[in-house]
């Protein structure tokens, strides 16, 4: 059996499902992998869509979201692998409310995971309204990446893999998401990303979507110990320098989630807390958790 | 070919009257009329480019049209422009230019010629068409009287060997004279036949022929 | 007249020369190489992606997309052009679809052709064409209206044959506004292409610009871009001018 | 006339009114409500976003950002189009420019500018621009050339003031020209400032489309859609097309 | 006025030959010539129009011209074709249009007017701009006898008064007798100054006018 995956072709993914095929992981879970590259986020949507690919990578309050509108759809953990704000590393800023008045740079948008929880985060601790009491400038991450390095924004928040490389530049972090999340009562053990699979697929094929969930932690087996797999890999990370290289290493083995299975009571309780501090603006229709965004084995 | 007009109008300015006219094929009809009293709108009625009008207009059979400005396409040479409107031949085309004067101005494009030459082909290209009638909107005017001449004899010996009628506006007797059977005038406003008249006999009476030029002075000055 | 081309030509290449420099100076008082990469920079990615091949399966891959959506998107939308240019009611009918198809975002298109057609080549083209149409046919509409009417008359008077009036009597007077469409259009055409191979395509210079953006590489970018820029310049220089010099000579002055 | 005009107005209700019927028609067969969402759903979206004031803020920001970068290409390109159009030279000398710029993707401008002037609304607006100016460009040499040689020499020999010969010689002649830019261009511009709020705003109907297209939400994408579509309509049924039969008066028949 | 040419050609063409003549201020000629011999050519080139031909016309003064063609602006009134061109005022633009009888006719556009009215709209504006020098190029062409002779008798009466200069192609003789004081005839291929002599007393004499008649005969054939 073939299992489609969308990814985007510059994607942290793409490490981790070109070691899967390499080292045919794929086969040893019982089935084969095909990659439909694609060169933007918006992309592996319309495939996942369409019909065209049976998997894509998205966060899970993205699922929860789309579950509470009637879609079928189903988290499979990836990565807890998360960002934080950074700021210049001259930057006067050492927590969210010196940022009252500045301008912080989001990519992916005012639905970005990362600044949710901060935004929530800010509300908890400090009784800050961060949307409320700065300029957000969303947009595409390499512009959010550029424009933080030529100082036009005080803060950032990025995919974490542009923030690895920032912190190789100096940049430091204020707040991270795991920090913030930890504070927020979550498990910061809690993957944020995952593999997207309808529920279809997992109802009908079962062992399809165990051999996912098997295959990528084969994978991240490998990957967390073995210095070689991560040699081979180099040449897609695009990096400039060794520096950047470990960061990124460094950055994906953090990612990596336990072994357990995902705290759903956890993920409840933040995601309540988010509806309460965000509403519909944030979470959209649901107030509560939906059931059934994580998978949960057989 | 019968006319049988109620009127014509242009927006709230009636231009023609009643008109009745039973033309028989093969007849000439010189058409005059003081400037602006509807002879080329007739001219384009007759040729089916108008048809917004009250009445009727039958049994036309296949004109040609000479226009009152020469309407030939710009983007396309002297012989193109005759053979393409009519589906003659290049060799006949080239011809014809011959004799309207064109010689060695075949494959110039319409504005590079003088307005004359420009007048002359498009008079070539209404010969070409073989028209069962033709219809002439003052096909001789800006030419030099000996131009106009030729292509006068030109037009009459078309007329004689194909039996072709037609209709043409002018404002020079003489041209009407020469070239029609039949005067009719167009006068008043809005405008109606004011004279109708057989043109037999009257090119070399020089008498008629001044008489119908005082006639046609009183109807031009109504 | 050999003499006026040459020298065309040659100041043509003397801007191309001057664009390729203000570009190095800029490059240079830039300084920020990630930001703006100088030519040689850009050239020496250029090469190297034309040497292993990637650049022309690409290349190849995007212009057979631009030239069947610019074939599919110029004849429909001159035939609507034309038949809305004609009749005022079929331009009273079709107009407010016009409006909307014209005004519908891109992106909205794209998405649902991939969606309702799947993600495969006929969907691209069909977005593509969907998004060029309402243009072509908004511009050939107007030049339809300012046909001139005389001509119209005469061609009806001799009874010239649709096909001998449309070639010889409708074109020629079409030809600026096709030319001007035809240009706009390719661009158009190109730029949207590079949407929907962004949007759901996994070849073709849009989704290696898109690509080489998200690893923020704008040599790379760069390179892509111009490699189907030198193509259009080969089309301008090749194929479009010497066609309009023919089409125009009769507005000259002398043989 | 007025009867005519009327009967036109109901005439383009009647279309207007098939296209939503269309619509719902392909919407109840499809079945699939997330993927086409009827008219009514979309209809209360809108009226939803429009009570809570959201439609107005993202609309007006996005139409200033049309109107902005609208006015800045329609007025640099119409001047380059028509000294492109008139001097030979100028045109050897400015047309490889004008390729490369005509032929540059979207996204590279965007992005250069971006990057070059910050994250802002001059940046949006220039990079609009920029995309839009060589089209208009295109349109309006191609007008140009195609301008009368006759009444330009009736104009010289009667010495008319430059004003009065480009108010009353020169645009009538380009109006179907600057017509079709226009109509073409606010599309076109409309298309890029989708994109350029996508890449780097954070308001507007880009904004929105994207960022509830990132949620699958095909219902408010096409709501923001059509607002848009709705504005344009009205200016084309309010605007243009009695300003177009205006100026066109002198082609009809009689007074 | 001094016109100086050595030669004027289209492309390979050679049209003018060497033509040189010192005009007085206030003269008016008749210039007459077979069809496309290069009449509107010269008058283009003294009106500035044509400036690629090898010698200099000089000293010219103000001029004011009438197209063979008309040459309005399709898009403006009547009345506006006569401000815009000479910013005369609406008024005086209206009472211009009467005398040439498109009393009635000064908001239509130029395409609803019959080619004649459109040429005594192309006469008024030349007439409007008041200029030093006029120049006609067959502006009497296509209009009735009764209309031409009340042009004719405008344009005199305009030249009288205010001492306008003229250049006037024609091929109607009488019309050259009428409102020239010298007449120039171009013939030949190119085409070269074949007759110039003063009109003064011959408009009375039609001796002398059916002379120059034969004399032109002549030119034209060769
Ligand atoms: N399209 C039009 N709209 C309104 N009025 C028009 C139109 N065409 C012609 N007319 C008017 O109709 C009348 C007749 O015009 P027509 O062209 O038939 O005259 P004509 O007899 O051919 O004159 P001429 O000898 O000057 O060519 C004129 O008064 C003219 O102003
Ligand atoms: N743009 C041009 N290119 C080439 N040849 C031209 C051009 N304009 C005029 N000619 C030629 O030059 C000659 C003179 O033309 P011109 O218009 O001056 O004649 P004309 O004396 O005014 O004739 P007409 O009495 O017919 O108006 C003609 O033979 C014509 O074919
Ligand atoms: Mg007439
Ligand atoms: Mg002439």
């Amino acid at each position: 059996e073939t299992l489609r995956f969308a990814t985007l072709k510059t994607g942290t993914v793409n490490w981790e499902l070109d070691t899967i095929k390499h080292y045919e992981l794929d086969k040893k879970a019982g089935f084969e992998m095909e990659i439909l590259e694609m060169a933007g986020n918006p992309a592996t949507r319309i495939a996942f869509q369409g019909g065209e690919a049976d998997s894509m990578v998205a966060d899970w309050l993205w699922v929860a979201r789309q579950r509470a509108e009637g879609k079928d759809y189903v988290f499979i953990p990836y990565s807890t692998a998360v960002g934080g704000l950074l700021v210049a590393p001259d930057s006067p800023v050492q927590k969210l409310s010196d940022l009252k008045g500045g301008k912080i740079g989001i990519a992916g948008g005012p639905l970005d995971k990362s600044w949710l929880i901060l935004l929530a985060y800010a509300k908890k601790t400090e009784g800050l309204d961060l949307a409320a009491e700065t300029e957000q400038v969303f947009g595409a991450p390499p512009l959010i990446f550029q424009n933080a390095l030529q100082r036009e924004i005080d803060a950032t928040i990025n995919f974490w893999h542009f923030l690895a490389k920032m912190k190789a530049k100096g940049f430091r972090e204020v707040v991270s998401v795991t920090e913030a999340s930890t504070a927020l009562g979550l498990d910061p053990e809690t993957p944020l990303l995952g593999y997207v699979v309808s529920g279809d697929l997992v109802n009908n094929k079962p062992e399809l979507a165990k051999g996912l969930a098997e295959a990528s932690r084969a994978a991240k087996t490998l990957l967390a110990t073995d210095d070689a797999a991560w040699e081979r890999l180099r040449p897609m990370m695009n990096v400039a320098d060794a520096a950047e290289f470990e960061a990124l290493k460094a950055g994906y083995r953090a990612g990596i989630p336990g072994e357990d299975s995902v705290d759903v009571e956890a993920a409840r309780s933040m995601y309540a807390l988010m509806a309460e501090l965000g509403g519909e603006e944030l979470v959209g229709a649901a107030k509560t958790l939906p059931d059934g965004v994580f998978y949960q084995g057989e | 070919m019968r006319i049988d007009i109620a009127g014509k109008s242009f927006g709230s300015v009636s231009v023609l009257g009643r008109i009745e006219l039973d033309i028989a094929s093969g007849e000439r009809i010189a058409l005059l009329g003081p400037s602006g009293i509807g002879k080329s709108t007739l001219i384009r009625m007759v040729a089916g480019l108008d048809r917004d009008f009250a009445g009727r207009i039958e049994d036309v059979g296949r004109t040609a049209i000479v226009f009152q400005e020469p309407t030939l396409l710009p983007w396309r040479s002297a012989v193109q422009n005759v053979t393409l409107a009519t589906r003659c031949s290049a060799s006949d085309a080239r011809a014809l230019l011959a004799e309207v004067g064109l010689e060695g101005r075949e494959d110039a494009f319409p504005r590079q010629l003088s307005l004359g030459q420009q007048r002359r082909l498009a008079l070539a290209r209404a010969f070409a068409a073989k028209p069962a009638i033709l219809l002439l909107d003052e096909a001789f005017a800006s030419l030099d009287p000996e131009t106009a001449d030729r292509m006068h004899a030109l037009t009459e010996q078309m007329i004689r060997t194909h039996g072709t009628g037609a209709i043409l506006a002018t404002h020079d007797l003489d041209e009407a004279l020469r070239l029609g059977s039949r005067l009719i005038v167009l006068s008043g406003r809005p405008a109606t036949v004011k004279l109708d008249l057989s043109l037999a006999g009257v090119r070399d009476d020089t008498g008629r022929r001044d008489e119908i030029a005082e006639r046609l002075k009183v109807l031009y000055q109504a | 007249m050999s003499e006026a081309r040459q020298q065309g030509r040659l100041i043509g290449f003397a801007s191309g020369a001057l664009l390729l420099l203000a570009w190095a100076v800029a490059a240079h008082l830039h300084g920020d190489r990630t930001v703006l990469p100088s030519p040689a920079a850009v050239l020496d990615v250029l090469w190297r992606e034309a040497r292993n091949g990637n650049l022309w399966t690409h290349l190849s891959a995007t212009l057979l997309r631009v030239l069947a959506s610019f074939a599919i998107a110029m004849s429909i939308g001159t035939l609507l052009g034309l038949l809305m240019g004609r009749s005022r009611l079929a331009n009273t009918w079709l107009n407010p679809w016009l409006i909307a198809l014209l005004n519908l975002p891109a992106l909205v298109a794209i998405v649902l052709a991939y969606i309702w057609i799947g993600l495969n080549e006929v969907a691209a083209v069909v977005a593509v064409a969907v998004n060029k149409i309402p243009v072509v046919t908004v511009m050939l509409r107007e030049g339809t209206r300012a046909l001139d009417p005389r001509l119209d008359e005469m061609a009806r008077s001799f009874r010239m044959p649709t096909l001998t009036r449309l070639r010889h009597v409708v074109v020629p007077q079409l030809a600026p506004h096709v030319a001007s469409a035809s240009r706009a259009g390719i661009s158009l055409i190109w730029k949207i292409v590079l949407v929907v191979e962004f949007l759901g395509r996994s070849n073709g210079i849009g989704f290696q610009i898109h690509l080489y953006f998200e690893l923020f590489n704008v040599a790379y970018v760069l390179a892509y871009a111009i490699s189907f820029i030198v193509v259009m310049l080969t089309v301008e220089y090749a194929v479009l001018q010497p066609w309009e010099q023919r089409v125009s000579r009769w507005r000259r002055d002398a043989d």
